[in-house]
């Protein structure tokens, strides 16, 4: 059967960085085939010369048994090839319809026509079984909604080939689920789709073949029917995955303590939330995300104003003080946005190492940053964490680094604070399987050691794996707490929902 | 070539013609500002180059972009073994002072303030009075008893003219009302020109220009509107006869050309020469000098008469015109 | 061996523009029919052909360099301050008015003079920041229009209250600086003056902040992401109104030294007729906000200003080409071309050219 | 003595126009990315090439094109500086305006032989259209009639600005490239090409700004005659929030303070303070236009770095 789409060969060097090497890949029509591969391996860099955003070093693009070379993504766009990107290349004042034809705009005599637009898109949305408002404002909807305008997008400019860059990693499990079927269903109606991931399950439910990357070249592809989530984890990884270390039972005493707080601006976000984190506990929120866990962390941070309600560490009220004093107090704080909270992307990476460290004792002295005596710190930590920085090394732009490894920096950044609580807010966001499983053996290791850590991920599996109590959030207001031991994958779900459980312990603490 | 005479400033300007074989002067006129659209420095630009011609010296212009370069600029003329250094203005007052009393063997000039050490000569204006004349005429004149100022700037080197011409206004007509305006700029026309038409729809019917550039704009709102202005420095009546019915005069030509004339002539001499009304430095149109332009009827011969007397007085002394930035 | 090549690498790109410049200023001066290889010497003459000249370059350069440091300090911080004009011209007159008026010991007037004239010019450069960070009113305009309010009361200052009403009493300009309160020349008979040095002190001490300490590296931050700098700790607002009140205090020093160590007196318009704030901001540009980096820039623009005069002087083509001259050397130093030009040469070779 | 009447109204009208002209041309700019500190110097060769064009063609509307076209030039000189060679978009607008005020003042002399001004008592200016029936009106006849027709295309180019950027394609992709420069490229959209269409349709609007000072409001060219209208287009631009009709609003707002400084010129405050006066009240009217239009402001920063 002829492929569809074949790169034969793609190799792509960063100066003295190879990102791709000597990668081949084919793709069906009708098919959905995943890459996988750890972070920094290069599926992103593959996709974007697939893409026309850059041009390979060499190799070669075979489209339908004719080469092509793309030039710049309208190249690509008009070959039938469409890509949501990680980042979503969306435009916030503009309304859904606007933003789905923008490029390929119905129009009479140069005039916009928008009423067309917007029943050109209702109609897609309807065909492609892709619920959306299309009046809406882009920068009022939510992530997953803007991912299905993202894939709307590249419907309506008539693409055959529709490369998804880690599309689940900022879904919640229910827009996971509903995109999978999406997927799905494009894939039978004939489209092919590129799927890239960290998270194997939804590859083994969704893809029909999986090409895995590492270091830049293709160590294997295979179709589902023959391989396991185990057998990818190894290919992509090199090793076996170890079991989380042994948790230690803890009797700590309150570490933080939040007390009826209620967060307003213009209606209200965080609506009389109230729970302790204990030394050597960790406690997980789990909620669909947008029900006040980012503004609940932010309240606690000092970055957002609490309307009412308190704030203590380790009994000292923390409530609406400055950042630095909250940090001062002994919080660390993995953001949840690592490119809008979390990094300066055109500074280096040891720069954004300091960040928080540029007052510490340990590192001035008389006034003067001990440049140094930080740069060996932060070495420990790319060695511990595996990151990789570039050619650059510390010196590199941290824009430049994969998304993973930004993340297994900022991670590492605030475990390096040794602060008796963290607060983690999607740790492992966008990271490989390895990676993940570092960063919870370093964060289980953290509570053993008698700190607390308040965590929140829309990763259901992550919360299950960590927490030692679990708090379920809606509309604002905590609707559920559940034991470790108690907590099921169903339970949660429901409460998510803005159901109830009976039965089993849900008082407040 | 430099001045091989070490010895005092008579001796050297006395000689200068004597000196490098016959080689000819060279003269620096150093201008504070830009000539740009200023009438005062093109007179005194076209003035020295007339005495350049006449008396087969070099004469150099220089133009100082702005404050600061004014004393560079002075500094460096002394460098380049100028012979006279002729500076304008009170903007190079503080300048000339310094750079004169370093250079005590060098002879300067300055036109139109007064800097007072041995080796410079100075030549004033007494503006004032050619304004109390312009508005000496102006309230004779007035049908409606409003008349209007349009002023460049709000600042105290206007006020020769804008008090001057109100003193004069006061003198003959005690009930004439006087708006004045400011431009906030020395070189915006179009802003002069809406400031006159608004005094022209308060009911004046003679506005009196002194917005520099702006002056342009007052005289294309007289043609539009058909009331009566005048000029600066130089006759203007020419440019619109129907309208512009006088000019305020000013020889800073004249000054220039004197100066240089009087250097070749070994008889420059340090100290005070002013030019008011008395010297024929300042004057009206049709009062003080003819025009080519014939008499508009707005003014008149008995009007032209009325203020030549005014004109007497104040040469002969009987009649007082302050300078208002003395008071 | 590294920093000599980084040190050529960066020199490659101002020299190359410089040379396009001087190129594209030699077919302006030829359609005039004026002598190319004259116009140039007098321009080089005027600003570097003695040592005279030299230091008149460097005086020029003083004012410059002080608003172009202030406003690098800004720039870092992501504050797009345009106000150095009303800041300096503030500093300047309450600089002066210390001078004239506060009994005591000539030093001790000329130090409160100085610090009258960092402290006005940095409150009035505050009080913009104030809006911004306490009634989010957009700095950048309002620092605009404070440039306005700001000349317009330095001036009634002196046409009525202050002004000096010995001599002709013409211009708008406050009564003379007593001799003990002047800067002191560098060199006899030269213009350059003691506040070239202080300018060079600024420049070392704002590189050391910039390099070295925490705050250096927090206004870093700041501009670059605001919203890291807020996560990491750092009070935005503070750093904010400290960069603004040292850009605005550098800009009030700047109108101070060239008050206290050239005009001895406020002259109304001496100050903002050269556009000092103008060419400061583009020293401040052209060094990429770079301390040491606008050393070198405001003496290359002063430079090109003192070039301009020289031309001016010793030929006979005219002031304004000397100006357009000038814009046009400006505009091509202030091109990135010979470092883009060279770099998709390299990555040419390599085939690879990012999109995005 | 009453603060306001017609005729004020009427002088507040042609006064506001080159601002408001220059204004939208700030905004075009603004709105793909580029702060444009360069309008002076636009406004300064829109207003020389309008008296040359004039001089020689002897036809006004040749004169006007002559204009915009001698400024569109000018302004591709700015896109090429900005875009092309990627110099700050700062330094760029600051040795514009310097280009500007010395090219004219040379060319005033190589081209009518004069320094400083240049005036033709026979040179026609733009006609002030009577508008019948509306110059029959009591006091809003004077007000609304005998204006020149670029005053009336100023106000006409707010609103059709506003059309472009609402209602058409060209309009909506110019929006995007401003908004997100990286997603439109990433969609094929030639953001470049989007850029350079607004700077030089900027160029059109100073232009005309130009010829409206130096043939509308007065019938002359002098050396620096835009005397910082240039820079108060600016403000007028960013209080307008670059949005077409709010910049109508924010020019109207400063003519107004403008005009009532003249009116107050008349009382014994000194002249400093009245002047002041559209300064300070436009700081105050921002403290209730703020929150919004950070784009403009953020537009600038990115170039600071
Ligand atoms: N523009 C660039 N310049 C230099 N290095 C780059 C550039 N873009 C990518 N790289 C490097 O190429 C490597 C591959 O990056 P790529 O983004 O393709 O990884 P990835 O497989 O998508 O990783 P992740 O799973 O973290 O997204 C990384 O190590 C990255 O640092
Ligand atoms: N303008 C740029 N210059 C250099 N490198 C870039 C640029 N834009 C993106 N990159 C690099 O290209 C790679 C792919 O970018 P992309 O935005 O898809 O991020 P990503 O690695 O997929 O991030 P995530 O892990 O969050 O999905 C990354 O390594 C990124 O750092
Ligand atoms: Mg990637
Ligand atoms: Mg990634």
């Amino acid at each position: 059967m002829a492929y569809r789409l074949e790169m034969r060969n793609m190799t792509k060097r960063y100066g003295d960085f190879t990102a791709n090497d000597n990668v081949s890949f084919t793709l069906r029509a009708g098919e959905v085939h995943a890459i996988v591969g750890e972070n920094g391996a290069g599926k992103t860099t593959l996709m974007r010369m697939l893409y026309g955003m850059e041009q390979p070093t060499s190799g070669e693009i075979v489209l339908n048994g004719r080469p092509v070379v793309f030039r710049g993504p309208d190249d690509a766009i008009k070959h039938g090839i469409g890509m949501v990107h990680q980042h979503f290349m969306l435009f916030a004042d503009f309304s859904v319809a606007e933003n789905i034809v923008i490029g390929y705009e119905p129009q009479r005599a140069g005039l916009f026509r928008r009423k067309e637009a917007v029943e050109a898109v209702r109609a897609l949305s309807e065909r492609y079984r892709i619920p959306i408002d299309v009046t809406a404002r882009v920068s009022q909807c939510s992530v997953g909604e803007q991912q299905r305008v993202e894939i709307l997008k590249v419907l309506y400019q008539g693409a055959d080939i529709i490369v998804l860059d880690e599309p689940t990693a900022v879904l919640t499990p229910l827009e996971v689920k509903e995109l999978l079927q999406t997927i799905r269903h494009l894939a039978e109606s004939g489209k092919s789709v590129i799927l890239i991931t960290h998270k194997l399950k939804e590859v083994m439910e969704v893809a029909d073949r999986i090409t895995v990357l590492r270091g830049g070249r293709v160590t294997g592809t295979v179709s589902r029917q023959e391989t396991s989530v185990d057998e990818l984890a190894r290919l992509m990884v090199g090793r076996e995955l170890q079991p989380l270390s042994e948790r230690v039972s803890l009797a700590g005493g309150p570490l933080l303590q939040v007390e009826n707080l209620t967060v307003r601006d213009r209606q209200t976000i965080v609506d009389g939330v109230a729970f302790t984190v204990h030394h050597g506990e960790i406690v997980g929120i789990a909620g669909v995300s947008g029900n006040g866990q980012s503004e609940l962390l932010q309240a606690i941070t000092g970055l957002r104003p609490i309307t009412a309600g308190r704030v203590l560490l380790g009994g000292k009220d923390v409530t609406n003080r400055p950042v630095a004093a909250i940090r001062e107090a002994g919080v660390a704080h993995i953001p949840e946005d690592r490119y809008l909270w979390g990094t300066a992307k055109q500074e280096s990476v040891e720069e954004n190492a300091l960040m928080g460290y540029q007052r510490k004792r340990a590192f001035s002295r008389r006034g003067v940053i001990l440049r140094d005596a930080f740069r060996c710190v932060v070495e420990q930590w790319v060695e511990r964490f595996a990151i990789k920085t570039g050619s650059r090394h510390l010196q590199e732009q941290a824009g430049n680094l994969s998304g993973g490894n930004l993340q297994k920096l900022i991670v590492a950044r605030e475990l390096g604070q040794k602060t008796p609580l963290l607060i983690a807010a999607e740790p492992t966001r966008g990271v490989d399987i390895g990676a993940m499983e570092h960063i919870h053996q370093a964060l289980i290791e953290k509570r053993n050691s008698g700190d607390g850590i308040l965590l929140v991920s829309s990763e259901l599996s992550e919360i299950l794996a960590l927490s030692d109590r679990i708090l379920v959030m809606y509309k604002g207001r905590i609707v559920g707490e559940l034991k470790r031991s108690e907590a099921t994958e169903e339970k949660i779900s429901v409460l998510m929902a803005g159901g109830s459980i009976h039965g089993s312990g849900q008082k407040a603490v | 070539a430099g001045c091989a005479a070490g010895g005092g400033a008579p001796e050297d300007k006395g000689q200068a013609g004597g000196q490098d074989g016959g080689a000819k002067k060279r003269v620096a006129l150093v201008l504070p500002e830009k000539i740009g659209v200023n009438p005062f420095f093109q007179q005194m630009d076209e003035g020295a180059k007339k005495a350049a011609q006449e008396f087969g010296v070099d004469v150099k212009t220089i133009e100082s972009t702005d404050h600061a370069a004014i004393e560079e600029n002075i500094r460096a003329a002394v460098a380049e073994n100028y012979d006279l250094i002729i500076t304008s203005s009170f903007e190079s007052e503080d300048a000339l002072k310094k750079v004169a009393a370093e250079n005590p063997d060098r002879m300067f000039a300055i036109i139109d303030t007064v800097v007072d050490l041995p080796n410079v000569r100075s030549v004033v204006f007494r503006e004032h009075e050619a304004a109390y004349l312009m508005g000496a005429a102006a309230g004779l004149a007035t049908k409606t008893n409003k008349v209007g100022i349009v002023a460049a700037m709000d600042i105290p080197l206007l006020k020769k003219w804008t008090v001057g011409f109100q003193e004069g206004l006061k003198a003959t007509n005690p009930k004439a009302e006087v708006f004045v305006n400011y431009v906030g700029s020395f070189n915006d026309p179009a802003k002069a020109k809406e400031l006159a038409l608004l005094q022209a729809n308060k009911g004046a019917d003679f506005i009196y220009g002194a917005a520099a550039v702006g002056d342009l704009g007052v005289f294309e709102a007289a043609k539009e509107k058909g009331f009566y202005t005048s000029g600066q420095d130089v006759d203007r009546t020419g440019i619109d006869p129907e309208h512009i019915v006088l000019s305020q005069l000013k020889g800073t030509d004249t000054a220039a050309y004197e100066t240089v004339k009087a250097f070749v002539n070994g008889s420059l001499k340090p100290g005070v020469q002013t030019y008011g009304l008395k010297e024929d430095g300042v004057g009206v149109t049709y009062v003080t000098r003819e025009s080519k332009t014939p008499l508009h009827p707005f003014i008149g011969e008995e009007i032209v008469n009325k203020v030549k007397a005014i004109k007497d007085e104040i040469v002969a002394g009987t009649r007082k015109v302050p300078d208002p930035l003395q008071q | 061996m590294e920093a000599v090549k980084k040190l050529c690498k960066s020199l490659v790109q101002p020299l190359l523009a410089v040379a396009i410049g001087l190129l594209t200023g030699a077919v302006v001066i030829s359609a005039v029919g004026e002598s190319i290889l004259d116009t140039y010497q007098q321009m080089w003459k005027g600003a570097f052909g003695s040592f005279y000249f030299f230091a008149s370059t460097l005086a020029r350069s003083t004012p410059i360099m002080l608003i172009g440091l202030g406003l690098s300090l800004a720039f870092r911080a992501g504050v797009f301050n345009l106000g150095a004009e009303g800041q300096m011209v503030l500093g300047a007159i309450g600089a002066t008015l210390v001078g004239l008026y506060l009994p005591g010991p000539g030093l001790v007037k000329m130090l409160a003079a100085l610090a009258t004239g960092v402290a006005v010019g940095g409150l009035w450069s505050l009080l913009a920041g104030y809006m911004e960070a306490k009634f989010r009113v957009q700095l950048l305009i309002t620092t605009l229009l404070l440039n306005y309010i700001a000349v317009l009361f330095a001036g009634y200052l002196v046409s009525e209250p202050f002004q000096d009403k010995s001599g002709s009493a013409a211009l708008a300009q406050t009564a003379m600086l007593e001799k003990s309160v002047w800067l002191p020349k560098l060199f006899a008979g030269m213009s350059v003056h003691a506040g070239f040095l202080l300018a060079l002190a600024a420049a070392l001490a704002l590189f050391w902040v910039v390099r070295f300490t925490p705050f250096g590296y927090e206004v870093k931050m700041l501009g670059h992401n605001p919203f890291f700098a807020r996560y990491g700790g750092i009070d935005k607002d503070r750093v904010m109104l400290v960069a603004m009140f040292a850009s605005g205090g550098l800009a009030g020093l700047a109108g101070t030294v060239e008050v206290l160590g050239a005009h001895y007196r406020f002259v109304d318009g001496a100050l903002t007729v050269p556009g000092y704030a103008w060419t400061g901001l583009m020293a401040t540009l052209l060094a990429n906000s770079h301390p040491i980096g606008v050393v070198f820039t405001s003496i290359l623009l002063a430079a090109l200003q003192t070039g301009a005069m020289g031309v001016e002087r010793n030929t006979e083509v005219p002031l304004e080409l000397a100006s357009v001259i000038q814009a046009v050397l400006i505009l091509f130093i202030s091109a990135k071309f010979s470092h883009d030009w060279w770099k998709n040469r390299k990555s040419k070779r390599r085939e690879s050219h990012g999109v995005v | 003595m009453e603060l306001f009447d017609g005729a004020l109204v009427s002088s507040t009208i042609r006064m506001v126009t080159p601002i408001l002209l220059a204004a939208l041309g700030g905004a075009l700019c603004a709105r793909v990315g580029i702060f444009n500190v360069g309008l002076e110097g636009l406004v300064l060769v829109g207003a020389f090439s309008a008296i040359v064009g004039n001089h020689f063609t002897g036809s006004l509307p040749l004169a006007v094109l002559f204009a915009a076209a001698v400024t569109v030039l000018f302004s591709l000189l700015f896109a090429y500086m900005t875009i092309g060679l990627k110099a700050n978009e700062i330094i760029v607008g600051v040795a514009i305006n310097f280009l500007a005020l010395g090219l004219t003042t040379f060319a005033l002399r190589a081209v009518f032989g004069v320094k400083g001004a240049f005036y033709d008592k026979d040179m026609a200016g733009l006609p002030q259209w009577q508008i019948p029936l509306v110059t029959d009106i009591p006091v809003l006849g004077d007000i609304l009639s005998g204006h020149s027709p670029l005053v009336y295309a100023a106000f006409l180019a707010a609103v059709l600005l506003h059309l472009f950027f609402a209602h058409t394609v060209t309009g909506f992709r110019v929006l995007a490239a401003g908004m997100n420069p990286v997603a439109a490229r990433s969609l094929g959209l030639k953001v470049t090409r989007l850029q350079v269409l607004a700077i030089a349709l900027c160029g059109v609007l100073c232009g005309m700004a130009g010829a409206q000072l130096s043939l509308g409001q007065v019938t002359m060219f002098t050396e620096g005659m835009t005397a910082g209208r240039g820079f108060i287009a600016l403000v007028a631009m960013m209080l307008g929030q670059s949005h077409p009709l709010g910049i109508l609003a924010s020019s109207l707002l400063f003519g107004l303070m403008d005009a009532l400084s003249i009116r107050l010129q008349g009382f014994s405050l000194p002249t400093q303070f009245t002047a002041m006066l559209p300064y300070v009240l436009t700081i105050a009217a921002m403290f209730f236009l703020k929150d919004r239009g950070a784009a403009a402001s953020t537009a600038s920063q990115q170039s600071a770095r």
